[in-house]
């Protein structure tokens, strides 16, 4: 199916623009914001708005139609299709699964200081209502806080014998959250660590296509709680286990 | 409630000028019909559709009388005698007179109660209908209890299908109530157009097709998503009446029918007008529909710092109008808004102020709250929090029906995310803010109070002034939206006439009857 | 000078983008806008929010890069360049060169019932703390108010032999507004009436370049009051005179 | 002002046990002294620069006292017996010692009266430079008195000189107060990088040369709108009193320097932190430099709702040792957030409770209040919305350094027409909400009062037990964001010493004196 931007009228193509220009505003700039959208493939654009924001720069908002069609069939996605399990189910598939408890690893690594979006998925308490991996019978949790050099990561996921790493990535200011993620997956295989555990990484901005890309098993955006992260690790531990 | 501690007396005295005000215009109303009046008779009595010339059959009919006979008498009288005649039913009669067979203004003329007798089974298989459209909207409100506010949005695109698609995804986004904007200048047409339609300006055609088909769609979405979602139409125009009788008729729970909006805004004569309305109203009493005024629109007009009190007079004088007609208050959604420039000092508690009087003065009144328009440009950020800033007031004064500002006022009709975020915004609000209305108070003697006291003062200045001067001479020097209307300028004029001693309107009178009967 | 949208550094050519799609939100309708972007010409467009607009409905937000440029010096726009006077100044304008006052009639034309814009530049009280032309001496301004059609606009403009004609135009969905104005333009012609007045035109969409295209010798947008029209108009006037 | 009627024993109970807190810790800071300590000492007595490894100056002179001599003394001795050996002026010293020709520890060390008397001419040129900086800027302030709430925002390109550009944008828009935020992780330096730096992680370094630069530029865009603005940078992290000195030196105006922010957020060893605090504490009162704490990062870790009394509890223990290091009142910029979850019924009333009540407790402190940031996502027009409420409350409840919420909060650090749009947004609150809060009254006992109630009495609870366990073992059981921090676990730890029996630090000791004989 072909797809278009909505506005009120199928496949009116309508979309809303703004942004700056580092001039002061007149009717010149105007004319300018209108030939940046026309560049963009708007068909005769509105400038709706036009706003000194100081001496040198100026705001645009822009409506119009864009002439950009999608055809949804040609799209084709990453996705994690494994529907998450009940807290309960997890861990009686454990159980039913496993003779021993299953250990992850959790970290805010390299520079990285945000750490409510790990806590959110291992800690207790959980987030917005689900509880977190340290609740669950048959999971082991270590959640090593913020600002862990993936060497101490990995030092600490051995010693534990960890099964699931899971690692937190916020800034991505400079693709720091890329060198730092790429860096780890390095480390793990020069170690011979990798094919042995499941590599799972979340945060605001990661994908689970980018973190395919990027060699991991998996990646978890904004979202996503404990249980959809257990049960991916889980069954992507099973998988493993009967190869 | 009194947080504004407002002299009640003051109160009583508006109301009171506002009463002797009505009173003056319902004589004239009493003594008076109008083309648009006598052809919803004929629409309560069946008639509808259009001709080759898709001319409505009710003008049809209603023409053919004022060339031929005497409209003074009123439709009812020579349909009786053309059936009673002919001895044909009415639909009969319709296809035989399209064809020319028959005549309309040709027989003697029957008598009242024969009248009444030839036409009953007619009159009576409508208002019957209506009367069941009552009682499901009464049921679907037992099933579906509402909050005391009610989200509204409108629709707006032309198009009816394009509306209902509109419609339902604000619906499932949580919007209550959906209003189908009509098409610009539809309200200067003397006849309403037939059936379902698919291109409009800056709205669609009220039709009563189109509004049984977003009828149909809101009842079906309404239960999915488990709320009874009120269909909003305007009747203020030159069809008042009847588009009152359609909305009756396919369940609408909401008409913008406001006794002089169409004076002031659209140059429609007064004289017509003021007949109009009543009729409307009294449909609109009969069938449990809230009638919605538009003293918002003053505002769009004038200053409003300035011209606030004006609102105020004007809800006293639509009140007084709509008792009249038989409308009990929780049937008088008044109109206000909340159109000060963000950029006068203190404007958000002129507001505060202006709606809390307005919901303390008429406590029962499901009133409706406007969002600011005039003073939205093209910053659609700016517009949000200026929505932001309404809908905080909306909720801290218990605001009835709570009509949604858009982020694009200044731009475009609504596109359906605006709407989407539009309910967000206000969503928000009314859950962060649930209490806060009731967890403060208003300092006494300070701003907000005295600007109340200020407010309300003025608008007894203007009632008593127009009291004097009479309604009609009123409303020629522009006591509304700075808007002169002469008394015999306007469109429409030609549509009033004076009644005859034995003028006959089935429907009006066995309206009136039930309202005494209880 | 070759300008592009500023974020936070020159050139970056930052810019905000939102649409709906007619489809319910998922990955899949990430990537769409993606792709939607991309056509747009955003480098490596960030889908920042997707959020759910009903069942078949999805609201996207996207930031990113613009491949855009604008050479200004290309740009060349109609602008009114006279500089407003004011009241005072015109008022002895018209007393020196004009032993007569200036009839300027004005409404909002056609189907249009928006008459705060025409009332701003004509009523006695003006707006924005800016009086409007009735209270200006040697004008006689006249304010035929809303839903004027075109030809009693001319016949009254005629009767009153009117120097400078004022229309507002508000509504423009549908061109309904282009529609209107043109045929006053072919009326004033085909009654030879055009080149003795001054043909002005205002309203929140009309730009000084849209009047010039469709015949008039001005167009005022928002933000413009009694004394910029007034301005012009007289000078135009004097202009006529001379030649 | 007691609209909330706090119970006033409770609050006097609090401070109690606050300076109970803080006292204990005074003991330990009083017996300590750290690398940074030291190296600020150099700092301001003149020595600056990098040698050919880019490594400051100062680090190096201290860590070759750390190595080759006794830190316990303090540097000031070191370099006192070294001029008094040498017989050259402290900058023939320092390049000659960075040729080796020279070297700092092998002399016999000068007494506490000769160290005052050698060094006087170089801490008494850069005490001075900071009194006239002091001086300069009340002039500024008595020639452009300020509001009552001051807008702040932030830049944040990691490139100075586009700092600069954005911050003059901002001002020119209305902005009166500009942080460079610095760039990530600086703060885990334990040296500051030197001279003009263009390249940064989510911030600017924050540099001597950076603080000269926009300093520069602030007092010269600050003349063309008519208002001084302030600069605002970062001391917390592992070297507090340096960057405080260089803030003296450049006369910045607020520096972000919580006495425990570090320890929490940065992991940095709290034996370091506290005895840093204290000594760069004391360089901003000294220079009149508001400081700003971080109570409001708690929030953004832990739950707004549950956790509202840890702010409060800190802003007394920040408040204590402020006062220990010669702080009034005016400098004490105490931090506190909005950041419940809009969708928690009523957190609009709850947050009007907390910041109406940290007016109250602290008068009159420059309390700086932080916008919502959690619970802001990617939908950039719901975040302008939140910012708006934020904006009210600050208003209604006459915050003082308010800092901007970004509609881009979720996504990237400012665009330009963000904080633009930032501005607007609060300005319009300011004018159209100017007097509401002093127009209305909270109900008795209502929501907001009992809301007010409880959070400070859980803040008292709390405050007894940590005055009971002690600071340090308080903050290793994680009372502040649930972070727990082991004494002697962190980072910089090593860089913390015992001092001598006679410990030296010319400037901290003519510091203290100042403020004893006024
Ligand atoms: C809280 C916060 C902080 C706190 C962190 C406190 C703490 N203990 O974590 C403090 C104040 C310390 C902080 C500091 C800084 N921050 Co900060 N911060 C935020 C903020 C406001 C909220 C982040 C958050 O907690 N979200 C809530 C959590 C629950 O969401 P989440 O992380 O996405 O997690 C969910 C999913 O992503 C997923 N998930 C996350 N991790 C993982 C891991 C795994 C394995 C899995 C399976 C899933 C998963 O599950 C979670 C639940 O669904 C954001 C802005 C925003 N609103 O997003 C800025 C933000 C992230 N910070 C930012 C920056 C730049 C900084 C600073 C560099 C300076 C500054 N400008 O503030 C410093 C330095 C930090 C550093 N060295 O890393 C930027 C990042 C820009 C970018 N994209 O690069 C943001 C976006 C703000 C901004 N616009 O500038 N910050
Ligand atoms: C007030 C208003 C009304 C009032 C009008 C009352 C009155 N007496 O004028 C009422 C409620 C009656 C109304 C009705 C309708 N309106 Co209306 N209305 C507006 C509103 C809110 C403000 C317009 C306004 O007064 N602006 C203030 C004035 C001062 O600004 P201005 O007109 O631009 O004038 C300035 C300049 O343009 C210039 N100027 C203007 N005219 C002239 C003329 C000359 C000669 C010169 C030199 C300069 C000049 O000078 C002025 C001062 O700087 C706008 C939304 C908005 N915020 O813009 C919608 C809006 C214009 N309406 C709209 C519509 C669609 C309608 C309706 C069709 C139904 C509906 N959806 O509301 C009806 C039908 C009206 C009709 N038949 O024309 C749309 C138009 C969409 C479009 N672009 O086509 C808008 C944008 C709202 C929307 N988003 O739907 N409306
Ligand atoms: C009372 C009332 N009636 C009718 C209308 C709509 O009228 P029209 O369809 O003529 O635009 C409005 C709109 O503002 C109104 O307030
Ligand atoms: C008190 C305090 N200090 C310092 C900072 C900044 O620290 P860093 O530069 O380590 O991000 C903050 C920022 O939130 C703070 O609140």
């Amino acid at each position: 199916m072909k797809i278009k931007p909505y506005g009120d009228t199928i496949n009116d193509g309508k979309v809303q623009l703004s942004f700056t220009l580092p001039i002061s505003v007149s009717a010149k700039g105007i004319a300018c914001a209108k030939e940046i959208a026309k560049d963009m493939g708007m068909i005769d654009p509105a400038v709706v708005n036009a706003e000194s924001l100081s001496d040198n720069f100026s705001l645009y908002i822009v409506y119009g139609s864009v002439k950009a069609v999608v055809d949804m069939d040609k799209i084709h996605v990453e996705e994690i299709t494994s529907k998450a399990m009940e807290r309960e189910e997890i861990e009686n598939l454990i159980k039913k699964e496993f003779d021993r408890n299953i250990i992850f690893v959790g970290a805010s690594t390299g520079t990285d200081a945000h750490t409510v979006g790990i806590d959110a998925i291992m800690n207790m308490k959980g987030f917005a209502g689900h509880y977190g991996l340290e609740r669950y019978q048959g999971i082991d949790a270590y959640n090593l806080g913020s600002q862990v050099l993936n060497e101490d990561f990995i030092k600490f996921a051995r010693e534990k014998k960890a099964d699931v790493l899971l690692i937190s990535q916020t800034v991505t200011q400079k693709e720091v959250h890329l060198k730092n993620m790429i860096e780890l997956v390095e480390l793990l295989e020069s170690e011979g660590l990798r094919d042995n555990i499941v590599l799972i990484a979340g945060g605001a901005r990661i994908t689970h296509e980018l973190a395919k890309e990027l060699g991991y098993d998996a990646g978890f955006g904004p979202g996503n709680f404990a249980e959809d992260v257990a049960t991916f690790a889980i069954n992507t531990l099973i998988d493993k286990k009967k190869r | 409630m009194n947080k504004l501690n407002i002299n009640q007396d003051i109160v009583k005295s508006c109301r009171n000028y506002a009463n002797i005000i009505a009173d003056d215009v319902q004589d004239f109303i009493d003594k008076h019909t109008t083309v648009t009046v006598e052809r919803t008779v004929l629409r309560l009595l069946g008639v509808d559709g259009v001709d080759d010339f898709s001319v409505p059959l009710p003008n049809r009919l209603v023409d053919d009388v004022v060339k031929n006979g005497d409209i003074g008498n009123g439709i009812s009288v020579y349909i009786a005698s053309a059936l009673n005649a002919t001895k044909l039913s009415l639909n009969e009669f319709i296809d035989k007179y399209l064809e020319d067979e028959v005549t309309l203004c040709d027989y003697n003329l029957v008598n009242r109660d024969e009248t009444f007798a030839i036409l009953k089974p007619y009159y009576e298989a409508h208002l019957s209908r209506i009367k069941k459209n009552k009682s499901d909207r009464e049921k679907f409100l037992e099933k579906y209890p509402r909050d005391k506010t009610d989200i509204y949005v409108i629709v707006a695109t032309g198009n009816i299908e394009e509306d209902v698609t509109q419609a339902v995804s604000a619906v499932e986004a949580g919007a209550d109530i959906i209003a189908v904007i009509r098409s610009t200048g539809q309200s200067l047409l003397d006849y309403v157009p037939y059936g379902k339609t698919t291109e409009g300006f800056g709205g669609t055609f009220a039709t009563q097709e189109n509004f049984k088909i977003m009828r149909k769609a809101l009842d079906k979405v309404g239960e999915e998503v488990g709320r009874y979602i009120y269909l909003v139409n305007y009747a203020s125009g030159l069809c008042m009446p009847e588009i009152a009788a359609m909305g009756a008729l396919e369940r609408l729970d909401v008409l913008l029918n406001d006794s002089m909006y169409g004076i002031i805004f659209r140059d429609i004569n007064m004289q017509r007008t003021f007949v109009d309305q009543y009729f409307s109203r009294l449909i609109n009493a009969y069938s449990g529909i809230i009638i919605n005024t538009g003293e918002d629109n003053y505002l769009t007009t004038s200053d409003a710092v300035e011209e606030a009190h004006t609102v105020t007079a004007s809800q006293f004088i639509n009140e007084a109008f709509a008792k009249k007609a038989k409308l009990p208050s929780r049937l008088m959604g008044l109109g206000h808004a909340f159109e000060i420039n963000p950029d006068v000092e203190n404007s958000f508690l002129l507001e505060l102020a202006q709606a809390q009087m307005a919901r303390e003065i008429f406590p029962d009144a499901p009133l409706k709250y406007m969002p600011p328009t005039k003073h939205i440009n093209g910053n659609i950020f700016r517009a949000y929090q200026q929505n932001t800033m309404f809908n905080m007031v909306t909720t801290m004064t218990n605001q009835s029906i709570h009509l949604l500002g858009m982020m694009t006022e200044a731009i475009h009709t609504p596109y359906l995310s605006d709407r989407y975020l539009a309910i967000k915004n206000a969503k928000m609000i009314q859950n962060s803010m649930k209490s806060l209305g009731d967890e403060i108070e208003y300092k006494s003697n300070g701003l907000i109070q005295n600007r109340a006291k200020e407010v309300l003062n003025s608008a007894e200045k203007l009632l008593k002034q127009i009291a004097i001067d009479g309604m009609f001479n009123s409303l020629a020097t522009g006591v509304f939206a700075q808007t002169k209307r002469p008394v015999n300028g306007g469109k429409g004029l030609a549509g009033v006439f004076e009644k005859s001693k034995n003028y006959i309107n089935v429907v009006l009178e066995k309206m009136e009857e039930s309202f005494n009967e209880n």
